[in-house]
């Protein structure tokens, strides 16, 4: 077998809806678990968010923790217990709305820790409420005529918002709609373990993700939007990457 | 009288719809109605299921601990509430998509092809309308008249092939008792 | 009569909300309430409110501490883990003796816990969770058609006492749908009356000032002391509940919300034997209903609580009754129900026991 | 020979391994079966045709296809 | 014996802290207990351990989520609306079952209030503030060694029994200067055992999970059982009080902290009146030493409970005399104190009655 | 009299300690809301820090309101009465440490509020801790030996932060250390107020003060130290006017 | 003729206004006065070169100046 | 024997440096000793106050609300702690600062010149010494060389220049007696 269910996966069924982006991103980590032999000593941090399974799906020690204070939780984590390897999965909502002060200071104190950030623009968990990063004009169950930004305000840019920041090691925005984008996802979060690794401090991969159900698409039709709309809105690239900065 | 019925199936095979059209039709025959439907995790996967009860009293309780009537879309709803039916109660369970056979014999058992019908009909997602066609009929407790009414209640937005279709997949499961 | 609706029981709320003349909505969404600020976005869209999906909880209460400072009449919703997130705000606007209207659609706790119905915020809810002395007006409905009501009650109360006042409800009311009828006039907001407190700019009239705090040796005490009267007045005039069947009984059930319901179920069953079993719902759950509880203490022998909680408002209970009658129990944590069968059977337990 | 086995029932039939991914277009979901779940799963047309790249596995969040050499 | 020093009292604390072998801090500064960050950052520095401001008291709770998941012993500290917005933190921390230590230097409120000391915070720490279904274990120092003394028994209890520990004392505590003996060895953290739940990385182990959550049917219910369980243990073991002069005592005062020094003062007046008084001081606030309480009340017709609040603590004592006894009242709100005259006044009054 | 104690403010004494910054930003404010024609219909916003006595000083309608809140309690006044005037005045430890996600997302809303922020590198109020704005280096007793990046974090750039959102719509730093600097703060502050009036949006002055108790050094040392020191740091300037990229 | 009024009573004595900022050097700390809460005000050495810039007053965080022309 | 005293002063008169001076001197006496700071607003501004009890018993409360010796550096802690001093105590008071005069009867009362004592060792910082030397040679509950050596453990950090002027200060009130 060359490709199939990585040990960094327990065997348990995952219950995301299907064509969800979640699968995709989990199936990555946990190819890293397993390659970068950091399985056994990393720490995950499951939110509040449709990944709150999260902690049934990684094959490794997890917390699951309040809705938006994964980082704080991380922090806590990493500077009890510096020699263990701490991530943290988040969703738009959880990372970007409730959990924006920790998601901030975090980054500004380059904690030495890496988030995994879930952008799928919606609240999926709850039944595809705005989010922060709901694209003008799309509609969710609070914005049923589309995000109004003069009432509703402007999304955020999670890259760009932390780019402001003199704290951070390493920000990159990705996305997982074909296998190009995929491989170059995992490429990203790969980087972002390996600076935790080499106690670089903090990374965030911002992985640009489908929703299906939340956007009431079909799950193909969910691929190609972001393609078509979702990556022109938050563009692709890297932001932020102190170790070339440093060269 | 007071009717409790619990209806149970895959997040997609219609439940929530089918409590919420049977409480209409209650609510249109001016008898006292409640629906409380119950999900697993936050929103996604897992089974939902939902309890309906009609009566021509108060309702005080819309919980449903034994039901009189229980519908089961798909096989783990039969697992999970076979055991519950009330002793001479109802147990209909979709027979495409379900395997097991139930195993009571102090319970009235009908079994519904209810998924291969509704394909017949040219669409799987009205397997619920059959099932509750057939239920109706069985139980007496609404008329498929007021079931037409309630179901274009529920789908007020939908558009009126969808409509007709839905109520030729009532007739269907309401002939077939 | 306005005909019947089916109608869900947080749709139920956010009519009773909008009916009770209020146009200002700020929440974030939770289960079991997201029904809430769903269908609070679309009605208030429609009656040119302000609807406000907050970056958490803590702006929501926050932004109601705001809105409501100026007289608009100013409410969220959430479920638990979100209302514990309010509980400094909370104590600072009833600090400030500011009114405002707070829904708690209660789940399966403490923590993440699940989403089923509980009743588990009991005493968060009327001991105060934020810090210092204080209370919130708790009302408890126990049907889609009070969820409807109770808002218009919740305000007015709240704006009689300058006070929070909170709808305590377990998810299961939240998410049912029942028979609704919208009762009664709407209120139209542009007749709500201009309050000396209301912040709307001093023109032609001494500036005004909001605050909690009070720095000055003594007046804080003072200050709270003013509090305490206003709240003897509120114990005084507001307890309210409901009284089945108490006349005759010789046990008297206390329940609240969906555990009153079934309560009744097996209040039925129970008659249905010939027991004489009342059963006493606690509309206000604070104020208490102490004084019609401590009376029928002093001739029933047995009360039973039932909650949906490890037991919480049977403290209450028992200090209304002061030992003069025995008080039973049946509880269901963590998002659990009960039901008739089982309040029977410990009706006839405690019988039993006679 | 390169090949893929698709696990049935892990397959939720989201269409994404089925849609343009594979270079060589041999997969689609099943029109006549449906799983346990009610999903129509995911099938190879001519396994002949495979050349492992393993896209349909990276794509797959399951994920319910491996790929063997 | 190690010689006295001259301290404050949340330095003590700082000091019992350490003492106990805990090496985690994080916390935001917070009036009046600043000066435990501000000490606490000096003394991590010097024996290695982690002290992080944070960028609130949100942050802080749950960074000693994380660190006491891997079996750091952590705490925080902070004053009333800091506490407040901890709530949610500590409902998911008891979820978990991890232990924490929390202090709460309490000053007036509600809101902003003042920096008075004062024990208003009482029912928001025995009754649980958070949503769900809970108890902290809680304790209350009333001098600046107890302050020392209560981090250490606060971690061993709190890991004991697997849930957070609490230590609740007003300002005027954290603000005084008093001799402190730094008595006992202290704890070296490299001898702490590791647990079966610490999360470590599964090097050579199943992997653990730390959770709040089940959204299994019925699973979360039975889980809050357990956790029943677990709190009719601590009830029953862990209940600690002092008890001055209650063999021969007509009139028992219950006072916690700074009120029970205050009313110590004034029970020393009455004794020199020839007024037999005795002092019951609560030192666990949760759980609360109803048993000595109730036996008391077997014989003593009078009680007198003296806090720094509009009544709080009342409750629990009406509870566990349960009618048998009258209960009279001193309170004082929002920052007020009491003294000793007014106590030995009410004592007289008291005793006029009878 | 040409220069004297402004209507735009009380008789009251203010608690300020001598030559502290918030003293002479009080003292624009309230010549701005007499020239600009607002006191009648403002409504202004006290937080938790040195200034919560701003609600005594202000001859206006105020609010003291929870630490960090203040843009979400600015929100619900202006939504609830879009005709009142609606400001709120906060220092670095409320508005950019327990009040991140409140200032972010007011920005990010492009509410119709106006926030004064005073920078003055330290929690004054409650005796001199690290403030998110304290710089590198700097002392507080809660960094005795100066605040160390590697454990504490870096400072963060308020302004700098907020430019990564595409919300808000005038943000600018000034100073209050020299007379010039002091007139091109009020300015600063009367553009922002214009702009609310205009109804544009969200506007933020970061004004960069002295707090001489906090810093331990002489009220005059303290000025010195902002043009030598703390300007660099943070350089003074606009960073966003949505009104000139119009044009 | 331009002069300014110092507000001995509202003064903190913190001096800014006395170190450079007026552009004649007129102002200092009284040296040997203080205010009932203890303070040294300032004072102006000669008002005769007072030109009215007001550049005290703007500096004066109370403001315990006042400018006159 | 227990003594309570009560200093008062605004924020800049060393008014806590003087109750803990005093506390460390009681320890140093074996002494059982209390000391509380009160402040007005969080941090800020407004007149401090601090109290300290001495005792030779156990001390229940460090509470003080009649005070058998006060000393008020500034005005508005005259008005505000005359009332409370108990009969017969002793009220100090900072005559420099201070203008209006006390008015009680039933206590002993002793003006201080701290402010210009202080002045002319050179530092008005120094006037709470002054009114400490004073108060102690007139209680007598502690020696003036006990206070030496209580002042350089609160000042463990000053020069020694300083800590000399403070002894000075201390002399020259306790000679004042
Ligand atoms: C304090 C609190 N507020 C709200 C919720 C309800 N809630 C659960 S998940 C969620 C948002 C999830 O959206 P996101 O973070 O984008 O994750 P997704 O489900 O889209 O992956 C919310 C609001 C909660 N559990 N706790
Ligand atoms: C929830 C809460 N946490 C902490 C505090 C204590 N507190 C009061 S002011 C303040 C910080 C003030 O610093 P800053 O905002 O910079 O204002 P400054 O005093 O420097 O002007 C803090 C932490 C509080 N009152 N409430
Ligand atoms: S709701 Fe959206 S994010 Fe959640 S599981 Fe379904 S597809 Fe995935
Ligand atoms: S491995 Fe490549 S070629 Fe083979 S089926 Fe999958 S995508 Fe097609
Ligand atoms: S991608 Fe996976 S889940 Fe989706 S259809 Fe293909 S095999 Fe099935
Ligand atoms: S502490 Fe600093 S900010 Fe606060 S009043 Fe004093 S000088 Fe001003
Ligand atoms: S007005 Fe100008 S010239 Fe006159 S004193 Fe003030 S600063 Fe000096
Ligand atoms: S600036 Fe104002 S307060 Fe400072 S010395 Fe001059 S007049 Fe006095
Ligand atoms: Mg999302
Ligand atoms: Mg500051």
């Amino acid at each position: 077998m060359i490709f199939g269910r990585p040990a960094g996966l327990t065997d348990i069924k995952q219950r995301y809806c299907p064509g969800c982006g979640h699968g995709i991103v989990h199936r990555m980590i946990g190819e890293l678990l397993a390659e970068m032999n950091i399985r056994e000593k990393a720490v995950g941090i499951a939110p509040v968010g449709c990944s709150v399974f999260a902690d049934e799906y990684f094959n490794c020690d997890m917390i699951q923790v309040p809705h938006g204070r994964a980082p704080a939780v991380a922090t806590g984590i990493k500077r009890a217990r510096p020699e263990c390897f701490v991530f943290s999965y988040q969703g738009d909502g959880d990372l970007a709305a409730i959990g924006t002060a920790e998601t901030v200071h975090s980054a500004a104190r380059n904690e030495n820790i890496t988030i995994i950030f879930i952008n799928n623009a919606i609240y999926g968990m709850t039944g595809g409420q705005l989010a922060p990063t709901t694209l003008p004009g799309m509609r969710s169950t609070t914005s049923v005529k589309g995000r109004d930004v003069v009432k509703q305000g402007y999304p955020i840019k999670v890259c760009e918002l932390l780019n402001g920041l003199d704290g951070p090691y390493y920000i990159e925005r990705v996305a997982v709609d074909t296998p190009k984008n995929i491989i170059k996802t995992k490429k990203a979060i790969k980087t972002a373990f390996q600076y935790q690794l080499d106690n670089k401090g903090f990374s965030l991969i911002e992985i640009l993700s489908m929703c299906p159900t939340g956007w009431g698409v079909s799950p193909v039709q969910a691929k190609k939007w972001i393609a078509e709309v979702m990556a022109k809105y938050y563009p692709i690239g890297e932001f932020r990457n102190r170790a070339k900065e440093a060269k | 009288m007071t009717t409790e019925i619990i209806i149970a199936g895959f997040g997609g095979q219609g439940v929530v719809s089918s409590g919420i059209i049977l409480a209409y039709a209650g609510l249109l025959e001016n008898l006292n109605v409640t629906f409380f439907p119950s999900y697993g995790a936050e929103m996604r996967g897992g089974t939902a299921n939902c309890s309906v009860v009609v009566s021509d009293q108060k309702i005080a309780s819309p919980v449903v601990t034994n039901p009189s009537v229980v519908i089961a879309m798909n096989e783990p709803s039969l697992l999970k509430f076979e055991p519950m039916v009330k002793q001479g109660g109802t147990l209909f369970f979709n027979q495409t998509l379900i395997k097991s056979r139930p195993k009571r014999t102090d319970i009235e058992i009908i079994p519904v092809e209810a998924n291969k019908i509704a394909e017949e009909l040219g669409q799987g997602r009205v397997a619920n309308m059959v099932m509750l066609g057939a239920m109706i009929k069985k139980t007496g407790i609404i008329g498929i008249a007021t079931m037409k009414k309630a179901q274009r209640k529920r789908f007020a937005r939908a558009n009126e092939e969808q409509l007709i279709l839905n109520d030729k997949a009532l007739e269907r499961g309401f002939e077939l008792i | 009569m306005a005909e019947k609706q089916l109608m869900y029981g947080n749709h139920a709320l956010v009519e009773g909300v909008i009916h009770a003349g209020c146009r200002f909505f700020a929440g974030y969404p939770i289960t079991p309430q997201n029904e809430v600020p769903e269908y609070m976005s679309i009605r208030m869209n429609e009656v040119g409110g302000v609807f406000l999906q907050t970056e958490s909880e803590l702006a929501a209460i926050n932004m109601l501490f705001g809105a409501a400072s100026t007289g608009a009449r100013a409410m969220t919703s959430s479920s638990s883990p979100g209302i514990s997130l309010m509980q400094e705000g909370l104590s600072y606007i009833t600090g400030a003796d500011v009114p405002v209207l707070v829904a708690n659609i209660v789940r399966g706790g403490p923590g993440l816990g699940n989403i089923a119905p509980a009743q588990s915020d009991y005493f968060q809810s009327v001991k105060s969770g934020g810090h210092g002395d204080y209370h919130t007006i708790v009302l408890a409905p126990n049907s889609a058609q009070e969820l409807f009501e109770f808002p218009r009650l919740g305000f007015e109360l709240a704006e009689k006492y300058r006070n929070p006042a909170l709808i305590l409800a377990d998810g299961l009311l939240g998410q049912i749908m029942e028979p609704v009828e919208l009762k009664g006039e709407p209120v139209d907001p542009k007749n709500l009356p201009e309050k000396d407190w209301h912040l709307t700019g001093c023109k032609g009239r001494e500036r005004r000032v909001i605050r909690s705090y009070d720095l000055r040796p003594g007046k804080l005490e003072e200050w709270n002391w003013r509090r305490w009267e206003k709240y003897q007045k509120i114990i005084k005039n507001e307890q309210r509940y409901e009284a089945i069947n108490c006349e005759d009984a010789e046990i008297i059930i206390v329940a609240y919300g969906t555990s009153a319901r079934v309560s009744e179920a097996g209040l039925r069953i129970a008659r249905e034997n010939k027991i004489r079993v009342g059963l006493l719902r606690p509309i206000t759950l604070w104020p208490f209903p102490n004084d019609i509880i401590s009376d029928l203490s002093k001739r029933v022998e047995n009360f039973l609580v039932v909650e949906m909680s490890l037991g919480q408002m049977i403290d209450d209970v028992r200090l209304a009754i002061e030992g003069r009658s025995k008080v039973d129990f049946i509880g269901h944590p963590g998002g659990g129900l009960p039901n008739a069968q089982e309040v029977f059977d410990k009706i006839l337990e405690i019988r039993g026991r006679k | 020979m390169p090949e893929i086995k698709i696990l049935e029932e892990v397959c939720k039939g989201c269409g994404l391994c089925c849609d343009d991914i594979c270079p060589v277009k041999i997969l689609r979901l099943a029109p006549d079966r449906i799983n346990s779940s009610g999903y129509h799963p995911a099938e190879v047309t001519d396994m002949s045709k495979c050349i492992g790249c393993g896209y349909c596995y990276m794509t797959c969040p399951e994920p319910a296809i491996e790929v063997y050499k």
